[in-house]
């Protein structure tokens, strides 16, 4: 060896590398600094544990192999994949072989990277076969996924994407770079195995190809130098464009194993969020207001975008149903929910007046259940009164807190990020709640429930109506007879991604009745668009979505929807499409009471 | 005795008379319309265009016209002197000799449009830009153009409900029920001339009882801008640059209110025509308290009078749209025929 | 505007008006507000027209503002017009003329109620006759004292020795009227003109050459509304009715107000003048008040009379301008004198702008 | 000037050619819906804060039409948000946006 190797084109590379990584790490340490001291310390705390070896487990299992993105689209996972894991083994490979081969632990760090260029003759080295054939299989490998990308540039839908992100500026630069890296290693590569021959099946064929057509010789430093000069290129845009995202995402996987969490403030937890995004444009499809209304922008990975550039966001940020079917769909884990509602919360009028002082405490009383029905179920009295039968039936002791209507919760206000607003009727209802002591709090409407979960502390079993009649079936508190209906069930958002509550309204349905499956379920059940997350949609809108929801949940023909929120009620009803009954109103009119025949439902209105 | 030698006199050749004399014809009956004006067609002749589909009101008179057929006369400018009966009713044209005998009358002598001086407050024939929808409707037809009276464009216009409707000051107790739909109706059509302008109504109630007039009034809100305010006009006065100050209460608010507008266009109500009034108390059919000619029964058989064989259509027993008119006169032309039939045999 | 429409309501409401044989009844308040107003009036009808008009001092109050304010019950109310109608029956006269525009509107109210319900009007009597012992005749004819003045407007004219005329610009004197709500608000049959285009006053300012100035809040109160002005409470009331009035004539720029009410003068005169102390506005010319006249001083004046005999000058807004617009001859120097040269005490000026 | 002991009341008539309308505008462009409100009542009968307050979105809708901006700012702050208002108004205006606006606009 002796000489160090160099020659000039390994400079663009270079200073491509150096620049990245001081502007990336000048960022992080700048990031870092303003964290709260709290998230600070679960860092510090966090560091030399376990928690630091899952941290990384996992960035091997998102951040290369990008599992998750694989369960939403194999494709789109594979395309991901190659990038990362082949690139990431194309380095760590062509190292080791150029430690090998010098069998010197100090590499200069360009060596590797244009060891075809500084050795032609590996003989001697150990497993030099082995070594070429992999570094060209994994250049292969890079390649098909590159080819992907393409087509998921010019024709997304083959890639099973109706949509696709856009390119904007500073993007587009650092997209082309990375498009030229590969294919200009390839030619490269192979351009220097035409002179000297030492390339693998790909490298030396594809040189082999190239001699017969070009003068080789002549080539080889010039193919050199585009190579370093696209790679110079991307690792200086990097920082600037979503490719940020590479290492943000490693950043918020080991922060996320810390214990960070969103917070309710727009803050630099959500700005990490933000910058892992990588724009895969799996969320795009999944919003209902992109997909039926083609309200393009709305999807997180165009709103972050917006966010990012600084550009005015206001109307993506209230323009959304908050029905969590980005957030339950995306492959990095980003809290879409709580970033959107961060934003509105940005976009409000900070009021730091006594708000509502007209709310004054209200009557308190112990039992062993309290009722919240929820300004809605107020709307729905059948609910209300279904209720009442079944906690009658239980022959446990309740109380109706909000029976001559009551404060809201606060969640639509929290929706709408006016967190002070909201704070004040949390704490006039905890007041009330407090005093009445219950066992068990049961709530109709899901969007409450959401809130006691998130903004009250409630030292009692805290459940949705359908949890309840679960809990009261299982223990044997009530006995239900078969309805006779077919049915088909609608989760409710805020009940279902919103609290994870799946199973128990469908245990309590298949005593009941016949139910159906449909196409997109639990998970990926469809908003029904009555949202109070959203405040722009107008009504033509929201029955347009209504509409789509009520075509998928009607395949079946069933004999009645149910929901089990007097929203969701409320909302699919207004289409006189079909009988829309809470599951509370199925449980009322088919208890088995003692000495008293049961009430049957009934009819349907609609036949369809 | 068969239908074509029987006889039948249609006094009032508005659109109830019409319609009803294209029935009776269609059936074989000889039909006489006695009409007062020098031309048949009532108030759709001096109407542009009729809600809520904005159909054309000749359009309309044209199809209703082209029912009649050879067995019916139509003598204009008669006016009824006398009617007398003896088996068959003979009925006496003032200045003409003609007699005309008839076996049936069927009395469709319309409505007048309330006269606006009476409300004397409101500045009608005062004022120089105080107008009726009457008025307005003849500016549509005739393509005129709405200035004000120094030629300048106008800015703002109020629509004043309920004039001489439901106003027991004007002697008028009940609701006109069209006009409603009408203000909505010539808002629109200002508006579609006139973008600009500001378009004002100011109602009691706003009674859209037809299929699609709900719609109409949604679309003068959400297409037009068209602006409603909910006050009764207690009296109007004419500002020194001849604009209209309009006061009323602004009830939704609570509050007394006034605004400056440059045309007021007033409402005005359906009564009981002059005609109605006279052929009631020269056949002795019933009046009612409004003034309308009262049948035997307003359910069920509405288009019959206490006088055996005068049947009455249209809007001289109460105020009704186009259709609805219509309707009514078909009605009458059964009747008449069962009437007859029953005489035949 | 169209005049034309206005003169066929003006049609509409033409009113029977006696021509002789007047029993005059005077008003409560306006002796003490416009002082010469009744006076003159006497003096136009006897001296000029040669009308025979009886005018007595036994007459009471009618308690019409007893009565508008709730503290007069209306039998009450009702045997004291029973016994103006037997004084004049006594005299031998038929023709009720009233003074104040408050006691014509109280005396029709009560005509009207007698003649819809003729039990009361026997149980009037029957109080009277208990009380007092006097029986009455119901007038054969009731006309407002303005009304006399409107009758015989021509005839004024006739025998004027000046006319509503600018002498320097040859232009009409612009008036606006006011008339007394309780005139024709109530029974606009009984006013001449009716209520909402009334004419009395009208007729008589075209009649003398000058011209009729419309403004939108022409019907709106002068504020006066008994409890409104009689509660010192409720006074800011009445002050911004009269304000209200105040700002819609405003650009008409008006010369001369002209009323036929006992209030109506005295709140759109004195208002005025506490306006302006208030706040510093004026809402005449170069600063300067609205002269406010009775349409006897404006006759008065038109015939010649002296303006310090009609009072003018216990006016809050001083007439002058106006006189001198028209050339009507005065002794400024006799202002505050009274009969015989009597000293009568000034006026202490408003502070900021010169009224009087 | 002299203190008489009284002062002018103040008119209570909407002059309506002399009130500040423009928020009516700003509203008007930024939630179209609320030109198409028929001053029902629905809205304000049914409403959570009503059971609390005299809040009526209805009467601040139309007091913001005619320009009778006094206590808008306060009203439209006691609205809790709930959305009832939003699910019975028979012609759908988006009742919740309006108050969103409001609060942006007059602040």
């Amino acid at each position: 060896m002796g000489a160090i190797a160099f020659h000039p084109f390994v400079l663009p590379f270079s200073i491509g590398v150096v620049f990245m990584l001081t502007a990336l790490i000048s960022r992080f340490i700048l990031w870092k600094k303003k964290l709260p001291f709290a998230d600070n310390e679960k860092i510090r705390n966090g560091f030399f544990t376990v928690k630091t070896l899952y941290a990384l487990k996992e960035v091997f299992r998102e951040s290369l192999l990008h599992r998750r993105m694989h369960r939403v689209n194999p494709l789109l996972g594979y395309m991901h994949m190659t990038f990362a894991f082949g690139w990431f083994l194309l380095i760590l490979i062509g190292n080791i072989e150029s430690r090998l081969y010098s069998g010197s632990e100090f590499n200069l760090p360009y060596y590797p990277i244009f060891f075809q260029y500084f050795v032609h003759d590996k003989t001697g080295m150990p497993l030099e076969k082995v070594f070429t054939y992999l570094m060209d299989m994994l250049l292969l490998f890079v390649l098909s996924g590159l080819a992907l990308a393409l087509i998921k540039r010019t024709n997304s839908r083959l890639l099973g994407l109706k949509r696709t992100t856009n390119i904007h500026k500073g993007d587009r630069i650092a997209l082309f770079a990375l498009w030229l890296i590969f294919p200009f290693r390839l030619i490269a590569e192979s351009i220097t195995s035409g002179v000297y021959h030492q390339g693998g099946f790909l490298t030396d064929t594809f040189g082999k190809f190239i001699d017969e057509l070009l003068p080789v010789d002549q080539l080889v430093v010039p193919a050199w130098w585009a190579y370093s000069i696209v790679l110079g290129v991307f690792f200086v845009s990097l920082p600037f464009s979503r490719y940020l995202h590479i290492p943000a995402e490693i950043v918020l996987i080991f922060l996320r194993h810390y214990g960070l969490k969103p917070s309710k403030k727009f803050d630099h937890f959500s700005q990490m969020e933000l910058f892992s995004c990588p724009r895969c444009g799996v969320c795009i499809d999944k919003c209902q207001l992109a997909s039926e209304l083609n309200m393009e922008q709305i999807p997180p990975g165009h709103f972050f975008h917006s966010i990012r550039d600084h550009r005015d966001d206001k109307e993506q940020a209230f323009n959304c149903l908050l029905c969590g079917r980005c957030e339950e769909i995306c492959p990095v884990g980003i809290n879409t929910l709580d970033i959107r509602v961060q934003r509105r919360h940005e976009f409000q009028v900070q009021d730091n007046k006594i708000q509502f002082p007209y709310l004054v405490d209200g009557k308190a009383q112990h039992a062993e259940i309290l009722y919240f029905a929820g300004c809605m179920t107020h709307l729905t009295p059948g609910i209300k009164s279904s209720m009442i039968r079944i906690f009658e039936a239980t022959g446990l002791s309740y109380y109706f807190m909000d029976e001559q209507g009551g404060a809201c919760c606060g969640r639509p206000m929290q929706m709408a990020g006016r967190f002070n607003e909201a704070k004040a009727m949390v704490e006039h209802n905890q007041n009330i709640i407090d005093r009445c002591r219950p066992v068990i709090m049961v709530t109709s409407c899901p969007i409450c429930l959401k809130s006691f979960k998130e903004e009250y502390i409630i030292n009692a079993q805290l459940m949705h109506h359908s949890e309840f009649i679960n809990l009261m079936m299982e223990k044997n508190k009530i006995n239900l007879k078969h309805s006779g209906l077919r049915v088909s069930y609608h989760d409710p958002c805020e009940l279902g991604r919103g609290l994870k509550v799946y199973n128990e309204p469908r245990k309590v349905l298949h005593q009941l009745s016949d139910l159906q499956p449909v196409q997109l379920e639990a998970h990926f059940s469809l908003c029904c668009a009555g949202s109070l997350g959203n405040t722009v949609l107008t009504n033509p809108q929201r029955n347009e979505l209504a509409n789509r929801t009520l075509d998928m949940l009607l395949e079946n023909d069933p004999d009645a929807l149910v929901t089990a929120c007097p929203l969701c009620k409320k909302t699919l009803a207004g289409s006189n499409r079909c009988e829309v009954i809470d599951i509370a109103e199925l449980v009322a009119a088919n208890l088995i009471l003692k000495g008293e025949p049961s009430r049957v439902l009934r009819t349907p209105m609609y036949s369809h | 005795m068969t239908r074509e030698s029987q006889t039948i006199a249609v006094i009032g050749g508005g659109p109830a008379g019409l319609e009803a004399s294209a029935k009776l014809t269609g059936l074989g009956y000889n039909v006489f319309i006695l009409e007062k004006n020098t031309e048949v067609g009532g108030h759709l002749l001096d109407w542009d265009r009729l809600f809520p589909d904005q159909q054309n009101a000749s359009e309309v008179l044209d199809a209703i016209k082209a029912g009649l057929n050879e067995n019916t006369q139509i003598l204009t400018g008669a006016e009824v002197v006398e009617i007398s009966e003896n088996h068959r009713f003979d009925i006496k044209l003032a200045g003409s000799p003609q007699k005309i005998t008839a076996d049936a009358i069927l009395v469709a002598t319309g409505f007048d449009v309330f006269d606006a001086r009476k409300k004397e407050e409101y500045g009608y024939g005062i004022y120089d830009h105080v107008i009726t929808s009457a008025e307005l409707e003849t500016y549509f037809k005739n393509k005129k153009e709405i200035l004000k009276r120094n030629g300048s464009p106008v800015k703002r216009i109020a629509f004043i409900h309920c004039v001489g409707s439901r106003d027991e000051k004007a002697g008028v107790r009940h609701c006109s029920r069209v006009c409603c739909v009408t203000a909505v109706k010539q808002a629109i059509e200002v508006k579609e001339l006139y973008p600009d302008v500001e378009v004002y109504l100011f109602y009691m109630d706003l009674r859209m009882f037809g299929l699609g007039y709900e719609e109409l009034y949604k679309e003068a809100q959400e297409i037009y801008n068209i602006r409603f305010i909910r006050g009764r006009l207690s009296e109007s006065f004419e500002n020194q640059d001849g604009t209209i100050m309009v006061k009323v209460e602004d009830t939704l608010a609570g509050k007394p209110m006034r605004i400056n507008v440059d045309l007021m266009v007033l409402m005005v109500g359906i009564l009981a025509s002059s005609g109605t009034s006279e052929m009631g108390s020269k056949m002795g059919i019933g009046i009612n308290s409004n003034g309308f000619l009262k049948p035997v029964n307003s359910h069920f058989s509405s288009q019959i009078s206490n006088r055996a064989g005068v049947f009455l259509a249209g809007t001289c027993k109460s105020p009704k749209n186009i259709e609805e008119t219509l309707s009514d006169a078909r009605a009458a032309a059964v009747l008449i025929d069962n009437y007859l039939k029953a005489k035949i045999t | 505007m169209n005049v034309e429409g206005k003169k066929l309501i003006w049609q509409d409401y033409q009113k029977e008006i006696a021509d002789n044989n007047y029993y005059y009844v005077r008003s409560c308040v306006r002796q003490t507000f416009f002082p010469g107003s009744e006076t003159a009036f006497l003096r136009i009808l006897k001296t000029e027209l040669n009308k025979d008009v009886c005018d007595q001092s036994i007459h009471t109050s009618c308690t019409g503002i007893g009565y508008h304010s709730d503290v007069v019950p209306i039998e009450t109310t009702m045997t004291v017009v029973a016994r103006q109608f037997a004084l004049m029956t006594e005299a031998g006269y038929k023709n009720f003329v009233p003074s104040c525009i408050t006691s014509f509107g109280l005396y029709t109210e009560v005509l009207e109620t007698w003649h819809h319900f003729p039990e009361l009007e026997a149980r009037i009597r029957e109080n009277l006759r208990k009380a007092t012992g006097r029986e009455f005749e119901k007038p054969d004819n009731l006309a407002h004292a303005s009304d006399v003045i409107f009758k015989f407007r021509k005839e004024i004219a006739a025998k004027s020795k000046y006319r509503l005329i600018n002498k320097n610009t040859g232009e009409p004197i612009k008036v606006v009227d006011h008339i007394g709500c309780h005139y024709s608000k109530m029974f606009p049959g009984k006013g001449i003109g009716g209520a909402e285009y009334p004419y009395v006053l009208a007729g008589m300012i075209e009649e003398w050459g000058g011209e009729v100035i419309d403004y939108p809040e022409r019907r709106h109160c002068c504020g006066f509304g008994f409890r409104q002005y009689l509660v010192k409470q409720n006074r800011g009331y009445s002050l911004a009715c009269s304000r209200k009035k105040f700002e819609s004539m405003e650009p008409y720029e008006p010369e001369l107000i002209l009323t036929n009410c006992p209030g109506c003068p005295m709140f759109l005169d004195r208002w005025q003048y506490a306006i302006n102390e208030m706040e510093g506005k004026s809402y005449g010319k170069n600063g300067q008040g609205i002269p406010v006249m009775t349409y006897e001083e404006l006759a008065g004046l038109m015939l010649g009379y002296d303006p310090w005999d009609l009072g003018l000058q216990v006016h809050q807004v001083g007439c002058e301008s106006l006189l001198d617009k028209i050339g009507i001859e005065y002794d400024p120097d006799k202002k505050y004198k009274g009969l015989e040269d009597k000293e009568l005490g000034k006026p202490k000026t408003p502070s900021n702008i010169l009224f009087v | 000037m002299i203190n008489f002991g009284y002062t002018s009341n103040k008119d209570r008539q909407i002059v309506f050619d002399e009130n500040d309308r423009s928020v009516y505008q700003i509203l008007q462009s930024k939630e179209p819906s609320v030109d198409i409100c028929i001053q029902c009542g629905t809205c304000s009968s049914t409403c959570t804060t009503g059971q609390f307050t005299q809040f009526s979105l209805r009467q601040i809708i139309v007091n913001i039409h005619r320009g009778e901006m006094d206590f808008i700012n306060e009203d439209i702050r006691k609205c809790m948000f709930c959305g009832k208002c939003q699910l019975v108004c028979p012609r759908s205006v988006n009742t919740r946006n309006i108050i969103q606006v409001l609060i942006t606009i007059l602040n």
